[in-house]
């Protein structure tokens, strides 16, 4: 495991912050297509990350971090995204619990995990389960003990990240296992005794973010490792209409990534079709249209991740129940759109290409693997869903993470 | 078509289907050649299913042979690809070739169940064709040269090949017998889909082409209408192929959907089979699927219709099948493409484990699909029905 | 399909699209009623395409009567709804009409070459039959109420009207005919599209049922699978009236754009005609088109074929029949609407003009397929092909 | 004919542009559907919008105006076109008009010119004609006398707005009548000898645009009603990127307008379908699906206009090859995009609402007709055509007052 060693910068407003996003970018973009052939983790490229103080961006400003706009962090997703899409995915729920902190931790839990953080010392994590009927049953062991300690026992799946974090946050609800008690994220160290991380991740895309198996065995951590995520969705918020943000970021970054590659391969690799009668296959008047389409996709799913990420920092500025409706269905669109997108760029992609495409060696597939498996996260029917109740009759999405 | 024959043989690719549906995953992961799936159709009486009774097959039609290739897909799409081009390399003897060829190469491919692959990638150089005498009508002659793209070729019994004559420029389809030598293969078949497919270079070197082994000329004063029906007969075997895989990814979808899904967490809903955009995403690609079935069937119809025609076939009746095989094209792309997509909807997330693999029938249809752009297809129908015009005859239309 | 008289009458067929299509911009703005369509159906022979060679028809298949449906369609969408529901209504009589009911109407309507109109729809309260004695048997009912959508009865001779017998609740298929008087139509009918359908209220007022009038009985015990294969059969009419629609939509542009449409300025092209964009357009909905045709064909067929069962009929062979017909419905649903909103894309803005009144067809398939909502039948194929399970018999089922 | 009497409000920024836009859409809506069905010109209407000060608002801030940004005057055309698409393109010419004044006009032209606009004399059009070989081939005669004066003689059509205004600008080549010569804008005031105007417009949509045919009977005018249009294109330009800006936006509206008519008719009119098991056609999930699908098409076409109004802003506020080129493709991006929204969820509502949608007296088919109508202006798939060129081989769009 590779952990970042010295403390990491510290970024300090909005303009630096997307910099480093196109500064690491450009190094990431090499390697990507290797990386997910061989399925090397990206240690050193997660280490550089951390380094550069990307990952304390989000941390307010009274702790010392940057506090960029949400507007901003989308635009970072989509950029680290588009050069590599698992390294793109990994931060992800590093900033998903950075947002717990600021929802639901107390002052003192605050201090110390926003210093652990702007250190590059950065969160994991261990949420899905395996056998609940739905995605939210969590049913890991995690009592309180007499001490005031808890114990965490039990198996998480879909880790994503935790091969390279110092942190690795769970949710679990309280009580004995099996009860539906309320749901509280606890913060593990990833050294603590009992955590196993396992990269048995097999999915056919997204092959690098180290989306194993997490087990604990009778875990012990302190009462000050445990935040009350309960408590978020007791009022208005914007929570999960922020994690599910950088989903559609990350989905949108996969898009501008297959646009452009392929954009690349028809002005190097493609043969023009001998009946458009031209030199160059980019003259090809038929290619040049659906190549229109494409951006024309990627354009839309970009501008409502932007329009998204708006929509959030005004709810963060002036929260009721309007804004936050209004936030969720913003994002709840640039899922749904980014969705499209990343599948229907990296597959239509191809064809304006030809048979060279289809290459093994070139990996021009990894766009479409990436896409159709990171697109699956939560369905985009529901989205639709919350879209068209909202539209129709101002129903609000529900309150609980995930929406 | 409810006839006894068909039947049987559509009944003989469904257990062929059913034998390489069970390790169909592991197999595209190896890449190896198909050569236990190339004795499977032959044990199964499939490779003969095309050639006529009086050589020794089994007389079918060719609408039961592009279902035979559908069926097949459904289950391994570079399977179905393998006999739906050994149907076309082979059909090229009685298109293209005299009595005494059909008589002679028809029969030793019945007898001895031969598998046809092809060496014919017509955006490469030609392959050259040296006499080896002052009268090659006697002696025949030597065939050099490389191909990419020589499908099946690497496990083939009988190569169909066309090469240049160095003396006289003429083009002209022959048949290879690799056991006879002067054939190797490059084994750089490593693409995105349709792995199985044996779809590498093929290298000859001096390979003999003895005269019986000449099937026919392609130069143009040579060729009469019925002998370029090859081309929208191997179009049609894309349009079965790519219909024969999208059918096998929704059936495999919904055997996962209704073994193996959860319900979406805010559904509300007990099973994933009964949420109704599932339900109504699964009926809307059924129900595309059924009309390009039916259109499929249509169209090996028709060409059974012109191959019967024989020499009487004209241009325009050519012209006609070949639009009608295009709009098949066109259709049979765009289902597939959405398909093989669109199934992961209705799956979700760990489907996209690679236990699964059912990228697989995406990655095989995103192969086969670029072998000619599907907007010219478009193009082609288009032209045709605005101005009433016939794309000319290539090795694409 | 080439027996000769297949191919007479979609001759005639066309010949009565070409007369309809004369002037139909004209009277679709007239809104009128169609009078003078219905008199030319007749005097075409149409109206008793259907009807069994031994009642006085011209006992031709359901296959031939939806294409003809489809080609009338094309010229003039209420037109081809009108036959279509025609043959439909009518059949009602063999279906679940006894013997005698078969002779008497059938014959009647052969010889006077009826047009049936009908009085059914099924989201309103029922009609109510009050029985005229002791007997109804002997001394029939009266019908009474009123019900909207009645497509064609305000033209018609006979109308098929469903209502339920005060006494004993049983509901019947009756027979009425508008000149024996009791029936009076609401003329508001002033929709979107299929304007010309004639499908106002109707108002019953004491109208008499005679006995014979009796076709049948709807009720659950009586109801034999045979008889319910009314609902796929009109759902496949509708299925061939959005593709006829679509069919004409299609060819009117391109008459417009091959008399017509100016190149765009920007294009660097001569002709619109060579429009690359264009004709890929044309032709990727011109495939289309042509797969939702070859399965409408195969639809026809097995409608035939479930009718030639008969009583054998089996509750799951009708189940099958009708998720065949709901396919049809969502693809021809589908193409229809694409295409008849796709056409002014190829035509350009000058189109756009009342003049040449290109909306009709969109608004013809748009107000017509409102009739049930195509996200059900998506949803019937889906449950269809997922779980096994067919649709229940209802009235749009 | 109505003209407006008094002088006009003047709106000073843009906060008090789209205010006043709101509320004036708010009265127009009532009468929308009345006047398509019966083909009533909306004068009254143009009147108040002429009052409101709206017409004015794009005047540059020396000569009085608010000089709105382009967002803001596309957020405008959305609003009044979403009220009533006839009312939306009716001013569409006349804002093309002032940006010509603002690219080719010498000083004394914009003051004058201005002023008329400022006290709401605004501008029709006469520019397309026909029989050329494409829609850029202006015959009119167009002869400069020796006096200085110029004569105009011929017929133009479509000429969208001009039963309203006092102001008739027209596009002619200079030179006799068939030469090509260079491009000019001229303007013709309405009630000049020769002039006749003839509301025959036939459309199946935008029914109430007045877009009939004027001719010019030997009109003559001064040299300082006109204008070196050609200029425009001599150098960098967003002008024609300007004039298919506004086009977008109005596509935008009629596709807001269909999807607020369908959603109120589907809450108040529609049906639940039996399948359905709902009480309400609003629960059924298979309706608010789609329903959401057309609110995505709406957001992403509303996301586009806006970010393409941005890209206007921009290039005109720091004007180079990149920003124009740049600004053009956005805006084929916003005009390809609300073109989809606009006929698709004006077709796909129907379905939703049910057999009742299709009653004639209800008229909701008019928003397919104006969608339909109004997005062929000119076609989409050239502005796919632009947006592929740039994407793929940075080629920008042509400079001609289309793109």
């Amino acid at each position: 495991m590779t952990r970042s060693a010295a403390p990491a910068h510290v970024i300090t407003d909005d303009a630096e912050a997307l910099a480093v996003a196109e500064k690491l970018a450009s190094t990431f973009g090499d390697g990507d297509s290797r990386r997910d052939a061989d399925r090397l983790l990206p240690h050193d490229e997660i280490a550089s990350v951390a380094a550069s103080g990307l990952l304390g961006i989000t941390v307010p400003r009274e702790f010392g971090g940057a506090d960029v706009s949400t507007r901003t962090l989308g635009e970072v997703f989509v950029t680290l995204a588009a050069a590599d899409s698992s390294i793109g995915q990994i931060p992800q729920n590093h900033f998903f619990f950075v947002d717990v902190l600021r929802h639901a931790a107390n002052a003192a839990q605050q201090a110390f995990f926003y210093r652990e953080v702007l250190q590059g010392r950065h969160f994991g994590n261990a949420l899905s389960e395996r056998g609940g009927r739905t995605a939210m049953d969590f049913q890991i062991g995690f009592a309180r003990q007499d001490d005031g300690t808890w114990v965490i026992d039990g198996t998480k799946y879909y880790g994503t990240g935790t091969p390279f974090a110092p942190w690795i946050p769970i949710y679990a609800n309280d009580g004995t296992a099996g009860s539906a008690g309320r749901l509280h994220a606890a913060w593990v160290p990833a050294t603590a005794p009992g955590v196993t991380v396992v990269d048995d991740w097999v999915g056919m895309g997204q092959r690098t973010t180290g989306s194993g198996t997490v087990t604990f065995d009778q875990v012990s951590i302190p009462d000050e490792y445990v935040v009350p995520a309960w408590r978020i969705f007791e009022t208005t918020e914007t929570f999960g209409a922020f994690g599910n943000y950088i989903h559609a970021a990350i989905d949108a970054g996969i898009a501008v990534a297959a646009l452009r590659d392929g954009g690349e391969l028809i002005r190097t690799l493609a043969r023009p079709w001998w009946e458009a009668e031209v030199e160059h296959a980019a003259d090809d008047p038929l290619l040049v249209q659906q190549f229109g389409e494409l951006s024309l996709l990627v354009r839309t799913a970009r501008a409502l991740v932007r329009e998204a990420g708006d929509a959030l920092d005004a709810a963060r500025a002036n929260l009721d129940e309007t804004t936050s409706a209004h936030a969720s269905v913003a994002v709840a669109a640039a899922r749904a759109q980014a969705d499209t997108a990343a599948v229907t760029v990296a597959s239509e992609i191809f064809e304006l290409i030809g048979t060279r495409a289809a290459a093994n060696d070139l990996n021009l597939h990894r766009h479409w693997r990436n896409a159709r498996t990171h697109t699956l996260h939560d369905p985009r029917r529901w989205k639709l869903q919350h879209i068209g109740r909202w539209e129709l009759s101002r129903i609000a999405p529900p309150r609980n993470g995930i929406v | 078509m409810s006839d006894n024959a068909h039947d049987h043989w559509i009944a003989v690719a469904r257990t062929v289907a059913a034998t390489l549906a069970v390790d169909a995953v592991e197999r595209d992961r190896a890449n190896a050649q198909p050569v236990a799936e190339i004795r499977l159709l032959r044990e199964s009486g499939l490779l003969s299913l095309l050639v006529p009774v009086e050589h020794g097959g089994h007389g079918q039609s060719w609408r039961t042979g592009l279902e035979a290739v559908r069926v097949i897909a459904g289950a391994d799409g570079s399977i179905g690809q393998l006999l739906g081009y050994h149907f076309v390399n082979l059909s090229n003897v009685w298109l293209a070739g005299s009595p005494e060829v059909q008589e002679d190469l028809g029969r030793r491919t019945a007898e001895n169940g031969w598998f046809w692959g092809d060496s014919v990638n017509p955006v490469e150089a030609d392959l050259v064709l040296t006499p080896r005498g002052d009268d090659p009508a006697v002696s025949g002659y030597v065939l050099d040269g490389t191909k990419t793209f020589s499908t099946g070729a690497s496990v083939a019994d009988a190569i169909i090949a066309t090469g240049t004559v160095t003396t006289t420029g003429e083009p002209l389809l022959v048949a290879i017998l690799p056991q006879q030598g002067g054939v190797t293969f490059g084994g750089d078949w490593d693409n995105l889909g349709q792995r199985l497919s044996a779809s590498g270079s093929a290298t000859f070197a001096a390979a003999p082409v003895p005269p019986e082994h000449v099937v026919g000329s392609l130069a143009a004063e040579h060729t009469r209408p019925v002998a370029s029906v090859i081309t929208p007969a191997i179009q049609a075997v894309f349009g079965n192929l790519y219909l024969g895989i999208a059918e096998g990814a929704l059936a495999a979808a919904r055997d996962y959907t209704t073994s193996s899904s959860r319900p979406w967490a805010l559904s509300g809903i007990e099973a994933a089979t009964q949420e109704p955009y599932v339900l109504a995403t699964y009926g809307g690609l059924a129900a595309r699927l059924d009309a390009v079935a039916a259109l499929a069937d249509r169209v090996g119809d028709r060409i059974d219709a012109a191959v019967a025609r024989g020499a009487d076939l004209s241009w325009d009746e050519r012209g006609e099948l070949a639009v009608a095989v295009a709009r098949l094209k066109v259709v049979s792309t765009e289902v597939a493409l959405d398909v093989t997509t669109a199934v992961y909807e209705v799956t979700g997330a760990r489907a996209t484990s690679n236990h699964y693999g059912f990228d697989r029938f995406w990655r095989n249809v995103r192969t086969h699909t670029l072998h000619d752009p599907v907007a010219y297809k478009r193009r082609e129908v288009g032209e045709h029905y605005v101005s009433g015009t016939y794309p000319p005859f290539t090795l694409y239309t």
